[in-house]
């Protein structure tokens, strides 16, 4: 598969493990990566206040260019902000010809928004590459359980994005499962961080945030799962702030470690921590992971694999019988032959 | 061309001889030599008779409900033709297994007298054959041209003037019934202006009852239209009869869809046998 | 019947109104019973739906005096049989087109849906048709004038306008 | 040449007001075949009716118009007294509508004396085309078909019983009875619903005009009202039901013990050769082929060992019979809508403990897989806390459907009723949109809950979040005060909406009848013609036609049969004579007819005819008088007018157009 990468601002900067944990495993799992040309801000906090027209052009130019330049290969947002603005701008533009016209009129290049938008956990739900991840994880998280965790722009609106449910997703538990890990069921998973207000309004975010922790760890998970810089960011950086404020609550440490789901992906392919992006983890994330590895496979067995064990089980019954009866009726024959020495 | 003749002759005697069709309808040469007319033959020796150039201008698909019923009937076709089949069929005039469509590609047809491309030809949707059992010669281009250029002259003018436009056309109209006669979307066994009793078509000779005519025979066919301009071309005054054709062919478009008569999209049954409950309200 | 008043001279039209007998046809009968009062130009024809009314009716009624037709029926979805009106409009809406394409006036074929309640919809409607008719005339006034006839003269394909047809068209109409 | 006498009524000063009757009769004298024409002070009274007989027979008129009041007030009495007193057809009558839109709605004589003359000059037009009809009796077969064995079905299907004619009820379950036995007790009054219900479905069994089909289905519906030809498919029941005793010993020896009850809504097993609950009609079991380890895996027959009247018969099949019947109600019922797929919110079936209302009335009922008691389905512990959530998938229209359910307003109340008296101390919060309680002693019953303690608060649940302990998290808006509220529920209670049942669209095709735009079965108007459909002699009975609750789905039922029993009273019913009829001459078979038919009246048939003096085969158009209602669309359809409208035919029309335009 090849994908026209929209960086966007967080790329380099809050979303950097991202980036490079992605890029380990897409260079490892045969996902080509391309860049979208002379890309520029999807407009994710300012644009679509200014007003909407703003809002659909600039993700727009960026998706024009990505098609002047690759055609309909899709384009890839791993920051869930651009993913969801730029989808936007795809939709407005596929929904309505006049809106497309508007659109090519606002950014003065054509756009016949043929490219699709995908966010960074579609790539790993093709068979194809699901398949080559699973054959190159070589150490296995082994039962690591993990929550996922999706936030708002992921998964909402529903007109604009493409998860199997945005009340319930499941996409990522899927790929993460690749891994070996376990994800666990928790209500929280597009529950909002309060991202937005990181910085305008930390005390409205906090509990947020707070919450998310709390119910992830009672969910019984040892790690959550992200998909995007910002939820990754909040999560990841409050952690040590609320214990702080907890601890003087007199109550127990949320101790949780915070990943992106490409990071497990790529530990799991045997990147290095600093490959993976792990070193730049706010709550150290290596030995839990390192631990994982060396856990023992528990393997479910399949009801028809259970069956199988019952009937072989039975059969070797059977024959100790046998065995145990043949002896039974040899041992007399012996002690008469004796008898008559 | 003159190889795609040779084709159909060929084919049409050896349909004729292996007895897989009773007639074959294609054009013949007429009186002189450059008017072509509707051709039946029935025997293989007369396949040579066949004759396939631009000066083809006849429609010959009506010729078939006169020749179905003794056996399976063979039809030179090209795009036009096809689509009258189809109306047929749609029609219940006709089943796909009476007819052996000899498909021909057409790259329009020239009018012997001033040499120029036929109006209708000029204007043509479809030049390749839409049903075929079998296909001569390789398949034209479909230039698709715009063919409501005349609709829009008219509909340019005020009302007075389309008024008088009508007028003129409808006044010099003979009601020879020739456009009736050739229009493959007539199949009635009664036309309406012959049922005196019930009385539609007054008898008297004037613009009156002649517009009476054009217009109910328009709307009579106006959705099911396949849009070949026989009537045009049959009009003896040669009235610019598919005017008012075009006019309802767009509007029904406009209003309720892409549609084309001669079932060449599955656009279930014809417009004016069906309904949506959300067409569009002008009535309230 | 006189076409004029005599007393006032002023034109009295002729209009003829299809009505479908489940709804339109009873609204009409509740004006009367509410004693509405309506001019009388219009008189009602009754049939059982408005998808009883054959555009051929229509043009028949125009040709041979009447100086507007209103077709009505039930609203859409009222259908006493469900879906005749469905059918109505249609046709209606591609004749109405087609007519004045043809050049005649658009008020003189009107099409309304008016339920059996809607007494005071009927008597409107007929007030606001017969005015219009009024305004507009009799239906000579729809033939074309000299100037008109100059302005399409010749533009009917074939070659010569043909001027004893074209008299012959003149007092025809 | 016809001899037409005109009758003009002055209805005392109602017509003679404002129209100059004499006139009238005056110039209708001057009209082509008018024969007679005349006045009277009220054609209607008998005095008026001997009238007009004695002219008639004077005249010998053979066509008569009366300009009197409008045709839908006196028609059909005049032409009662054509068909009673004269020799005349009634159908050569014609009506002038000079009052109710002549005189009535113009105040002088100089205005509505030529109109009127006008009316009655376009009425004696179509007198002269209009031609004898006749109505032909339809035979009435006298047993009804009822399909949907619930409340309603069964309903219906007694009260016709007793009136004294045979009905067949069509099942698809295994017993009839419907959802109303799941239930536990019945709002407002709180009886309990299987103790008022199963009583009903045995007196079915017991009723000797009462034939009961379950496990059957509705085929193929031909014909029209009066005689429906049924095709009725029968399941295999793999039990022979003549030998059958239902003594049950089948039941406790089957081996396949694991599958999910449908009656317990899947809260409790049963057995592969099952009855789905004690009291079931006919109370005999049924061995469920998907399930059974004989008829899937050939290898088991414990039940037929077991038999003591050898009444288990693997190789049964379906039985196929085709009936006669004179009416069909249709008592199809309603689903629950599958909330689990739409409601991710709400854990989309995941959690165990977040139940639908019909679960819920499985486990307060008594006979339900918890005695009565209300447990968590996931740990059996008593719920201290629950939350019951109303409008799930009602008016929902981006994720249910948008209609409201009209039920569940009030066995939401009659949950927090039940769930409050069970659990002592227990605390019941309802989250609602709207509460809805039209119905005798219904607010009465939502006042009574809210005094014992329930918790109605204004708004949707957002969201249901399951905790280590078990709790769920229900987290919602409080609409009234603005407030977010979080409740930390033991058990969750959804009231889903009502949808129709999966098949409703398939049915109504067979039965040739339409659906509204939620799938529920369309009345022929909603508030005059509640319990019929378009399609004569075709009925609905309860939620079939949408959403109710048992009293208004009992109330229709009875109204259908009602209906029903006025038909099946007759011998035999009056075609309408006004019909569509097709002249085979003129008419090229192009089908267009077929198309627009709303009937589907018209078909296409291989006719042989003599044309110009030789036999010809053609296929021509062929109206089934039965089936049309005479709308006439068919008639425009037909390029020829082959398909004319009899009683108002093209020719009748045209002349009155003419009349009127030419006059």
């Amino acid at each position: 598969m090849r994908y026209a990468n929209f960086p966007g601002c967080s790329a380099s900067t809050t979303g950097k493990a991202y980036t490079e944990s992605f890029s380990y495993v897409a260079r490892h799992a045969g996902i080509e990566i391309d860049e979208v040309p002379d890309w520029n801000c999807c407009g994710a906090s300012a644009g679509r206040l200014q007003s909407d027209d703003l809002g659909d052009a600039l993700p727009a130019r960026s998706l024009a260019n990505a098609e002047a330049a690759f055609g309909d290969e899709p384009v890839l947002a791993l920051c869930a902000g651009c993913y969801s603005n730029l989808r936007r701008a795809l939709v407005h533009a596929r929904e309505s010809e006049d809106r497309r016209r508007q659109i090519e009129a606002l950014i003065g290049q054509p756009y016949e928004a043929k490219a699709d938008v995908v966010c960074g956990i579609d790539p790993f739900l093709e068979p194809e590459v699901a398949q080559t991840v699973k054959a190159r994880v070589t150490q296995p998280l082994n039962g690591l359980k993990v929550a996922c965790y999706y936030g708002c722009a992921l998964v909402r609106p529903r007109a604009l994005t493409t998860f199997d449910d945005e009340e319930d997703p499941q996409s990522m538990e899927a790929v993460v499962k690749l891994t070996g890990a376990e994800p666990v069921e928790w209500g929280s998973k597009t529950e909002c961080c309060g991202a937005s207000h990181h910085v305008s309004n930390p005390t409205a975010m906090k509990p947020l945030v707070e919450r998310i922790l709390a119910d992830a760890i009672d969910a019984g998970a040892e790690a959550i799962a992200t998909a995007c810089p910002l939820c990754n960011m909040n999560l990841d950086m409050r952690e040590a702030e609320i214990n702080k404020a907890r601890a003087a609550r007199g109550e127990a440490p949320l101790d949780i470690p915070v990943y992106f789901f490409a990071q497990l992906l790529a530990s799991a392919m045997g990147a290095s921590d600093a490959e993976a992006g792990i070193t730049r983890n706010f709550v150290p994330g290596s030995s839990l992971l390192a631990e994982a590895k060396t856990r023992e496979v528990v393997v479910e067995l399949t009801p028809e694999q259970k069956k199988a064990a019952r009937i072989a089980a039975a059969k070797k019954q059977a024959a100790a019988r046998k065995a145990a009866q043949a002896a039974a009726a040899a041992a007399p024959a012996q002690g008469k032959e004796e008898a008559h020495e | 061309m003159a190889d795609v003749q040779d084709i159909i002759r060929e084919r049409a005697a050896a349909l004729l001889s292996s007895g897989e069709v009773s007639a074959v309808i294609g054009w013949g040469v007429g009186r002189f030599d450059d008017v072509r007319f509707p051709l039946v033959v029935k025997r293989a020796e007369d396949a040579g008779k066949l004759v396939f150039d631009a000066s083809c201008v006849q429609m010959t698909a009506k010729r078939l409900l006169e020749h179905t019923g003794d056996g399976k009937v063979a039809l030179v076709a090209r795009g036009c033709e096809s689509r009258a089949v189809n109306r047929f069929i749609a029609d219940h005039q006709l089943t796909r297994d009476q007819v052996y469509v000899i498909g021909v590609p057409c790259p329009g047809m020239v009018d012997p007298a001033t040499g120029e491309t036929l109006k209708r030809c000029a204007e043509c949707q479809v030049r390749n054959p839409v049903v075929h059992d079998e296909l001569v010669g390789d398949p034209v281009p479909e230039p698709k041209p715009y063919r409501f250029a005349e609709v829009d002259r008219v509909e340019a003018m005020s009302r007075e003037e389309r008024r008088a436009f009508f007028d003129e056309m409808y006044g010099k109209c003979i009601r020879c019934y020739a456009c009736r006669n050739a229009c493959p979307c007539c199949t009635c066994r009664e036309c309406f202006v012959e049922q005196d009793k019930v009385g539609w078509q007054g008898k008297a000779f004037n613009v009156n009852e002649a517009r009476y005519y054009g217009m109910i025979r328009a709307f009579h066919t106006g959705d099911r239209c396949i849009e070949c301009g026989e009537c045009e071309r049959a009009c003896p005054m040669g009235l610019p009869l598919m005017v008012i054709m075009h006019q309802q062919v767009r509007d029904i478009d406009k209003l309720f869809g892409p549609y084309e008569g001669g079932g060449l999209t599955d656009s279930g049954p014809d417009p004016l046998r069906t309904y949506k409950t959300d067409d569009i309200e002008e009535f309230m | 019947m006189p076409r004029d008043n005599e007393q006032t001279g002023e034109f009295t039209p002729k209009i003829l109104a299809f009505c479908c007998n489940w709804c339109t046809y009873a609204g009409a009968d509740l004006a009367g019973l509410n004693r509405m009062n309506y001019p009388a130009d219009v008189k009602v024809l009754r049939v059982p739906c408005s998808g009883r009314v054959n555009p051929q009716y229509v043009l028949k009624a125009l040709q041979s005096g009447c100086d507007g037709v209103l077709v009505c029926g039930c609203h859409p979805g009222d259908c006493h049989y469900s879906t005749g009106n469905y059918y109505a409009k249609r046709r209606m809406m591609i004749f109405k087109r087609m007519v004045e394409f043809a050049g005649l006036s658009p008020e003189r074929f009107q099409i309304r849906w008016i339920s059996g309640s809607e007494a005071g919809k009927f008597r409107d409607t007929v007030v606001e048709v017969s005015e219009q008719i009024r305004a507009l005339g009799p239906m000579e006034n729809d033939a074309p004038s000299r100037a008109a006839i100059d302005a399409v003269a010749g533009t009917v394909a074939s070659p010569e306008a043909d001027e004893e047809l074209f008299a012959a068209a003149k007092e025809a109409i | 040449m016809s001899r037409i006498g005109v009758f003009v009524c002055h209805c005392g000063t109602n017509i003679a007001g404002t129209v100059d009757v004499e006139a009238v009769a005056d110039a209708a004298r001057q009209m082509p075949n008018v024969a007679y024409a005349g006045t009277n002070k009220y054609m209607c009274s008998a005095q008026g009716q001997d009238y007009i007989v004695d002219i008639i027979k004077e005249h010998n008129l053979d066509r008569v118009v009366i300009a009197s009041c409008s045709p839908r007030m006196h028609e059909r009495l005049f032409r009662k007294v054509l068909a009673e007193k004269t020799d005349l057809n009634p159908y050569l009558l014609e009506v002038a509508n000079i009052r109710e839109q002549c005189s009535w709605v113009h105040k002088d004589k100089q205005i509505g004396t030529p109109k009127a003359i006008n009316l009655v000059a376009m009425a004696v037009a179509k007198a002269d085309c209009d031609t004898q009809l006749f109505t032909h009796e339809i035979p009435v077969t006298k047993r009804a078909l009822i399909i949907g064995g619930g409340i309603a079905g069964i309903q219906a299907a007694l009260d016709i019983a007793d009136a004294g004619f045979p009905v067949t009820i069509v099942e698809r379950k295994t017993t009839i009875g419907g959802k109303m036995p799941m239930l536990d007790k019945t709002f407002p009054t709180l009886d309990c619903s299987a103790c008022i219900s199963t009583p009903k479905m045995s007196e079915c069994e017991a009723h000797p005009l009462i034939e009961i089909k379950t496990l059957s289905e509705v085929e193929k519906v031909e014909g029209y009202i009066g005689n429906f030809d049924v095709t009725i498919r029968e399941k295999a029941k793999y039990i022979d039901y003549d030998k059958c005793t239902g003594c049950g010993m089948c039941e406790t020896k089957c081996p396949q013990k694991k599958i999910p009850s449908e009656f317990n809504q899947g809260m409790s097993t049963r057995t592969a050769v099952y009855k789905p609950f004690p009291q079931a009609v006919p109370s005999k079991p049924t061995i469920d082929a998907d399930h059974c380890r004989m008829l899937t895996e050939g290898k088991c027959g414990v039940c037929a060992k077991v038999c003591p009247t050898g009444a288990i018969d693997y190789q049964d099949v379906d039985r196929v019979t085709t009936e006669r019947y004179g009416a069909i109600v249709l008592a199809t019922g309603y689903e629950l809508i599958d909330w689990t797929r739409l409601y991710g919110e709400y854990g989309g079936g995941r959690y165990a403990d977040v139940i639908s209302g019909l679960q819920f009335e499985r486990l307060v009922n008594a006979s339900g897989p918890t005695e009565g008691h209300i447990l968590r389905p996931s740990d059996g512990t008593e719920p201290k806390t629950m939350v019951i959530v109303k409008c799930v998938g009602s008016r929902d229209p981006h994720k249910g459907v948008p209609y409201c359910s009209r039920a569940c307003c009030m066995y939401g109340a009659k949950h927090a009723h039940q769930f409050m008296d069970k659990v002592p101390g227990g605390k019941c919060f309802v989250f609602y949109m709207d509460v809805r309680t039209p119905g005798k002693n219904y607010d009465e019953f939502y006042m009574n809950t809210l005094h014992e303690g329930a918790r109605y608060i204004r708004g949707r649940i957002s969201k249901i979040t399951r905790r280590s302990d078990g709790k769920l998290v229900c987290l919602g808006e409080d609409t009234l005060s603005g407030n977010v509220v979080e409740v930390d529920a033991d058990m969750v209670v959804l009231e889903t909406a009502m949808v129709p049942p999966e098949g409703a669209k398939k049915l109504a095709q067979t039965v040739n009848t339409q659906l509204g735009p939620e799938g529920f079965f369309t009345e022929a108007h909603p508030k005059l013609r509640p319990v019929e459909t378009n399609t004569g002699g075709l009925y609905l009975a309860g939620t079939a036609q949408g959403p109710k609750d048992i009293p208004d789905t009992v109330a229709q039922a009875g109204a259908a049969a009602a209906k029903v029993i006025g038909l099946l009273c007759k011998q035999s019913i009056e075609s309408n004579p006004m019909v569509a009829h097709v002249d085979d001459s003129k008419c090229s078979g192009c089908g267009a007819c077929v198309d627009i038919c709303p009937y589907s009246a018209v078909t296409l048939v291989e006719k042989t005819l003599r044309e110009n003096s030789r036999k010809v085969t053609r296929t021509v158009a062929q109206v089934n008088e039965g089936l049309c209602q005479g709308c006439g669309a068919c008639t425009v359809a037909c390029r020829p007018g082959a398909s004319d409208l009899l009683g108002f035919n093209d020719e009748g029309i045209m002349r009155e157009v003419e009349a009127y335009a030419t006059r």
